[in-house]
Parts: C-alpha cells; structure tokens; sequence
C-alpha cells in the first residue's frame, strides 16, 4: 500500500507531475471573482466562503482524470491488478495521493485566498476545516469518478458530468459550514453532516471504484 | 415458470409486442380523461385561483421523475446479481423517459410557482432536488453513450445508478437542509386527512394512472428497440467471426 | 540446438526464490470471451514445472485475452485454470514503468509492492545496475524489456505470462531474453509465451490456438454466452 | 367551454403547453427510433435467410466496414 502511496506523491512532485496545477486554478478562480462580481468589499465578503469553496471543488474536479489515466495508458493498472495488493486498496491509495497532492493544498491555501475576498475574520478557521473535513470526500468520489471513466478516450468532461452532481451534498454543508462560520452562527449541524458524509465516502466509494475497475480491466 | 424467465429476450419480446397495443390504447385513455377531467370540471382553489389545474402535470410527473430512477436502481441490482441482458436494456431505456419526466416535473413546477413566488425560479428545495436528479439522469445517460462494449457499459451505469441513488437521497436532504423551502405541503401524503379536497383528488389519480402507463409503455417500446439493436450487433459480430 | 545463452553473460544463480512452490499449470475446458463475444473455447493444456508454452495464432486469435484471464484481469467465460491468478506474473505490451522515474525507483516500486525489499540481485541478474539511476524514459527498448524481466522476477511467481516480448528487441536482446526465461525455467518456473520466433527455449511446447477458436456455431455451450445470437429471429422482428 | 383562467390563464396554459410537448418528444422520438431500428433488423434477417453466410456479409454494409477494421 504505501509503496503505491509513495510512488503517487514522488510522480506528482517530479517535474511535470501537475502538483501545482490545481492550486494555480484555484488562484487563478478566486482572483477572476472580483471582476465578475465587482470591487465591491462588502459583497465579496458576503460571497468569499461559497467562492473559496467552490473554487477548492472545481480545482479538485481539474485534477481526477490522471487519477487513473496515466496507469491505463502505460500498464501499470494491469500489473498493479494482478499483485497481491486488492484493488480496493489501490483504489482507496489513488484517492489519498489525490487528497496529499490537490485537497490539502488547497485546504491551506483557501484561508491565504481569502483575505483576496475580504473573508470575516472568523471565517478563516471554518473555511479551513470545513476544506480539511470536505476536501477527503471530493478525492474519493473523484477517484470513484476516475475508476468509471478511465476506459473512455477523453473521458474528463464526462466524468465531470457524473462527479458534480455527486458533489452536491459535500458542497452544500462544506460551504454552509464556511458561511455561517464566518457569520458566527451555530455550525454543529452541517458541520457533522459534512463529516458523516465524508466518513462514509472514505469508507465506502473505494469498493465501488475498485468494482469500476475490475469491469473495465475485463 | 419463474418470473425470470421474462428476462429471456425472445420471450420478452413477444409478450410486451402483444402488450403494447393495449397498453397504448389505456394510456391515451387515461390521460385523455384525467386531463380534461382535471383541466375543465374542477373548480378553482380559492387561494391559487385556476393555477392549481397544473397539479394534474406536476404532481404525476414528480412522481414518476423518481420512481423512475427507482425501477432504474432495481433493474440495475437485477443486472448486476442475475446478469439478464434484458433488465440492463430497460435501465438504459428507461433513463430518457424519466428525464423528461423531470424536465416537466420542473418546468411545472417553476411556472405553477411563478405567479405565487413572483419570481421565475424559485431554489425551493423539492423543485431544486429534481434539478439534480435531472442531472443524475445526464450523467447516467452520457455513460451509457460513451462506452462501446455493452456488457461493460451495462456493468458501469449500474455502478453509477447505486452510488447515484444513495447521492441522490443526500442531496434530497442536504437541500432541505440548505433553503426551508416554500413548496406546498405534499398534496398526495399517504395520511389521507390533510389530503387535496376529493374534488381535486379523483381527476388526479386518473392522471397519475395515466403518467404510469406511459411511463411503462415507453419502457417496453425503447426496451424493445434496445433488444433489437443488440440483435443487429449480435448478427454482425457471427457473420465476421464466420467469415474470418 | 546451440543454445544462445552461450554468448550472453553470466546470468544470475539462485537470486530469489519462488514464493510459492511451482505446481503444473492446468486448463481443463477453458473458454475465454473478449466483450462479452466467446474467442477460444474447450482448451485443453497442460504445462509441468520446467516447461514453457508457445502459443501460435493470428492475430486476435485471442491469444492476448487468454493471457488475460491467466493472469486473472478477466474471469473465464467457462472451465478452470489451476494454480489461481496469485500464482502468475503477466507482463503485456506495455511494461508499466513511469518514465520519469528512475530504474532503481521503478524497480523499488514493484518490488515493494509484491513485499521484497532488496532489488540488488534483480539489478545485478540483468546488468541494470549501471543505468539504476537512469530516467526509465531514457532507455532503449532492449533495456526495457531487462527492466521488465526484473520486475518479473520480483514477483518471485512461478508462472510467467508474456505477450509478444520480442516486439521492437535486437537479435542480441532476443537472445537474452531467451536466456534469462530458460534461467527460470531451469530453476522450475513454467512460462506461457505468445510470440511467432522461435526462443529456442529447452523444454518448449507449442499450442496452436485456431483450432480452439469458438467459432460462430450455434448451439454450443461457450456460444450461449452471447443471448442474443440464437438462431432463430423471428421472434425480433 | 373553455374554463376561465382568470388572470393565471398564461402560466396555466404554458404549463399544459410545455408538458405535452415534452410527453410528444419523447413519444416520436422513441417510436421513430424503434422503427428505424427494427427496419434495419428485417433487412439483416431477410439478407441472412436468403443466403446464409455470403449475402449476409454483403446486404449490410455495416459488416462490410466492421469486417474492414475488425
């Protein structure tokens, strides 16, 4: 298992790996907000966790498809099938050296990003954790996302099209934890839902990516 | 003969071939019925004025947009743990028609809401879950299109169709969560005393008669065309293997 | 029949042992089905530890998607194969190294993977030890197949699968080749070959696959696999 | 005969409008669809029945590409 884990991270890191990728995109997003929306500080504030979140997702969205991708083409998903390592635990590694790489960056960088939207001093700690808390639950999915399309022949905006809507629930509690931790209200409830839905995720989607793989190795 | 044995094409064909002339027959009739019925012999409410005539679309189409995705989930399981072609066919035939469902589901509901709301569109969260739903269905019908070898793609939407189902039901909750809401209350609960007045209630049910029927006539139709299809390539592939 | 291995150097003795102990190889009734379509169908075969198989055919005779379901990255539509998946070291086309990784790296990767720390001996058995910290993208082709054989010999499995691996080698890497699959079969390791040249391995034995093809015959088990192929289309149209 | 709508007469006929056409797309397009198909199916089992094997390969031009490439 970690031997996959390490191989992932030191690909991502060596010279074209795309670690710094998604936080670029995730730079780049937040920083064209204001010219969509307007100077306005106080909009911006008002606007700043839903954007900082959405931003983090769209970046997370950006960088599933090498996920899979770059095993299918060279073999390495064959060889890796065929050792003892379960396919259910590569799938499960995948989406960790995706979380190592793209979600906890961006879980750190959302707060630096949000003094660029004029976030609420009390909203930098809720946006981080609500990241941290989100950010597992958007590589897995992605990864299970990665498993269903890898066979497809530029298959990234179809897998676009099937992991957004499984975005849905993570986005709405991540963001309403973001929101109404920088407007000082009570978080416990999304908070723990985000972090149930994350759990379960983690938990389970491993199983139905490796269940996509083994059907598109056949 | 169990029931599975319906999962054998040819038997499959002939039974839905000698169905579907009736079944075409009793849907236009219920809906022809349930339609005026509903359209010009009910009153107005007094609150909504004659705008409550769309719930004889709404609320049939909002039923069958889920139910639906529904018989897509069970005949997905059925796939995956009995491997009957037949049952992935009528997934992968079904998934349009429940589309559409939604899509009017939708664009009822937006435009009975309209005059009440004042605005267009209202992000009500039981109108707003049938947007992801219609997304589901998107997806579910891009992954369908976008793999050749259909015993894998029959593998993978099924996959797709049980984490969906289980997303679906979060999103469903996540957005009542997100936005109370101003739908009305639901108009067809299963306890009976808060239900819509009879007046209203018959013509409905006839409706939803109807919507059911289309629904499963569609099915059978694109199930069929489906099985056929599959006997075209079935044909083509003997022929090259015996002429190579 | 001189053998070729004369002229390569010396090859590795006992570097690392098999971990588990080499049984014969069994298909008993085997049938195999790319996309759902059956291609090979009641093949029958037998190899015993210290014996290779050549397998013959045209192509997509189904050679590659009975490799595949050897290795176990498909089921058989039909039949056993004894020993299981675990048993078997598949190498296909593709080799399955990163290229901007180092051999060492891709070799520690494998190895660690199948649960051996020590690549040396590997390293030494093909003479990768010189371009260990060579970009895999920076090889030839011959030293691509050593870096593959490597890593077949690090899954310490008995079972060798291999999928035309002379594509693209020279007559010396060729020859090589042939050494270090006769060095494993010397040492009680079996092989399954698909490839048209003759490797002059020692105990080889040939398995023509036409005669198995699954042809277009109604009716018979394997083709029943395909529901919707029968005969009769009446009840279609 | 026609009810009065009162002033929501627009939003109520543009729904029943929008529905119906939307159950009418569904509806051709489906039946289109399976009648193209079964179409093409007739002409395959007719080419198969006449000679069984050589037409075949030659009344649908499809095999002939699919045999191309295959």
């Amino acid at each position: 298992m970690i031997a996959l884990l390490a191989r992932d991270l030191r690909l991502a890191i060596r010279a074209g790996g795309g670690f710094g990728l998604a936080l670029a995109f995730f730079l780049i997003v937040v920083t064209l907000t204001p010219f969509a929306v307007g100077p306005n500080t106080a909009t911006l504030s008002l606007i700043a966790p839903g954007i900082l979140w959405l931003g983090a997702l769209l970046a997370c969205l950006l960088s599933l498809d090498r996920i899979f991708a770059l095993d299918w083409e060279d073999g390495a998903l064959d060889l890796i099938a065929t050792s003892p390592l379960p396919l259910e635990g590569a799938a499960a590694i995948k989406a960790a050296a995706h979380w190592l790489t793209t979600g906890l960056p961006l879980t750190l960088a959302a707060p630096v990003l949000g003094v660029l939207l004029n976030l609420p001093p009390p909203g930098f700690l809720w946006l981080a954790l609500s990241l941290a808390l989100g950010t597992p639950a958007l590589s897995v999915i992605g990864t299970f996302g990665a498993a269903l399309t890898v066979g497809v022949k530029r298959g990234g905006l179809l897998m676009s099209l099937i992991v957004l809507p499984l975005y849905v629930p993570t986005l709405i509690f991540g963001a309403e934890v973001a929101r109404r931790g920088a407007e000082a209200q009570a978080i416990a409830t999304p908070l723990a839902a985000l972090a149930a839905i994350s759990l379960a995720c983690v938990a389970l989607l491993p199983f139905a990516a490796a269940a996509a793989l083994r059907v598109n190795l056949r | 003969m169990s029931l599975w044995e319906y999962a054998n094409p040819t038997r499959f064909m002939r039974v839905t071939g000698a169905a579907l002339p009736w079944l075409w027959a009793l849907t236009a009739l219920c809906l022809a019925v349930g339609l005026t019925w509903g359209f010009f012999f009910t009153p107005d409410d007094f609150r909504q004025g004659s705008t409550v005539k769309i719930i004889y679309l709404h609320v049939p189409s909002a039923l069958m947009g889920i139910n639906a995705w529904l018989m897509m989930l069970v005949t997905s399981l059925i796939w995956l743990i009995r491997r009957h072609h037949v049952s992935a066919l009528a997934a992968k035939a079904a998934a349009p028609v429940g589309a559409t469902f939604t899509l009017i589901a939708l664009a009822t509901g937006a435009l009975w809401g309209q005059p009440m709301w004042g605005t267009w569109w209202e992000w009500d969260p039981r109108l707003t879950s049938f947007l992801v739903l219609f997304l589901f269905y998107l997806g579910y019908m891009a992954l369908w299109a976008a793999i050749e070898d259909p015993d894998t793609a029959a593998d993978l939407t099924s996959v797709l169709c049980l984490v969906g189902s289980v997303f679906a039901i979060l999103s469903r909750y996540a957005l009542v969560f997100w936005n109370q809401g101003l739908h009305q209350g639901a108009s067809l609960s299963l306890d009976a005393e808060e239900n819509v007045h009879d007046v209203f209630w018959y013509p409905l049910l006839v409706c939803i008669a109807g919507f059911v029927l289309l629904f499963v006539a569609l099915v059978f139709l694109r199930t069929r065309t489906e099985i056929r299809a599959r006997r075209i390539k079935a044909l083509e592939t003997r022929a090259r293997m015996s002429a190579a | 029949m001189s053998s070729p291995a004369a002229a390569s150097p010396p090859l590795h003795s006992a570097t690392t042992s098999f971990d588990t102990t080499p049984e014969p190889l069994r298909l008993a009734g085997l049938a195999v089905a790319r996309g759902g379509v059956p291609v090979l169908a009641g093949l029958e075969a037998e190899v015993v530890p210290g014996e290779a198989l050549i397998l013959r055919g045209p192509n997509g005779s189904g050679k590659t998607t009975l490799l595949r379901t050897l290795a176990g990255l498909q089921p058989p539509a039909a039949g056993t194969i004894a020993p299981g998946a675990e048993a078997m070291a598949y190498a296909s086309h593709a080799d399955g190294n990163k290229a901007t990784l180092t051999v060492q790296e891709n070799l520690g990767f494998w190895a660690r993977l199948h649960g051996l720390a020590d690549i040396a001996p590997a390293l030494a058995a093909f003479d990768l030890a010189p371009l260990a910290d060579r970009p895999a993208a920076a090889l030839s082709a011959g030293q691509k197949r050593r870096l593959g054989l490597a890593r077949m010999v690090l899954t310490r499995r008995p079972v060798w699968l291999f999928d035309e691996p002379t594509v693209s080698l020279d007559r010396d890497a060729v020859a090589r080749f042939a050494a270090a699959v006769t060095e494993h079969l010397c040492r009680g390791g079996l092989a399954v070959i698909a490839t048209h040249i003759d490797l002059g391995l020692p105990h080889a034995r040939t398995l023509d696959v036409t005669p198995f093809r699954a042809t277009a015959a109604p009716g018979d088990a394997a083709h029943a696999a395909d529901a919707f192929a029968d005969d009769d289309g009446s009840a279609y149209l | 005969m026609m009810p009065d709508l009162g002033k929501y007469a627009l939003w109520v006929l543009s729904a029943y409008g929008v529905s119906i056409a939307l159950l009418a797309t569904i509806t051709v397009l489906s039946i289109l669809q399976s009648r193209r198909t079964r179409r093409a199916l007739q002409a395959m089992e007719a080419g198969r029945k006449t000679g069984q094997g050589e037409s075949a390969r030659s009344a649908t031009p499809g095999t002939v590409k699919e045999a191309a490439n295959g």
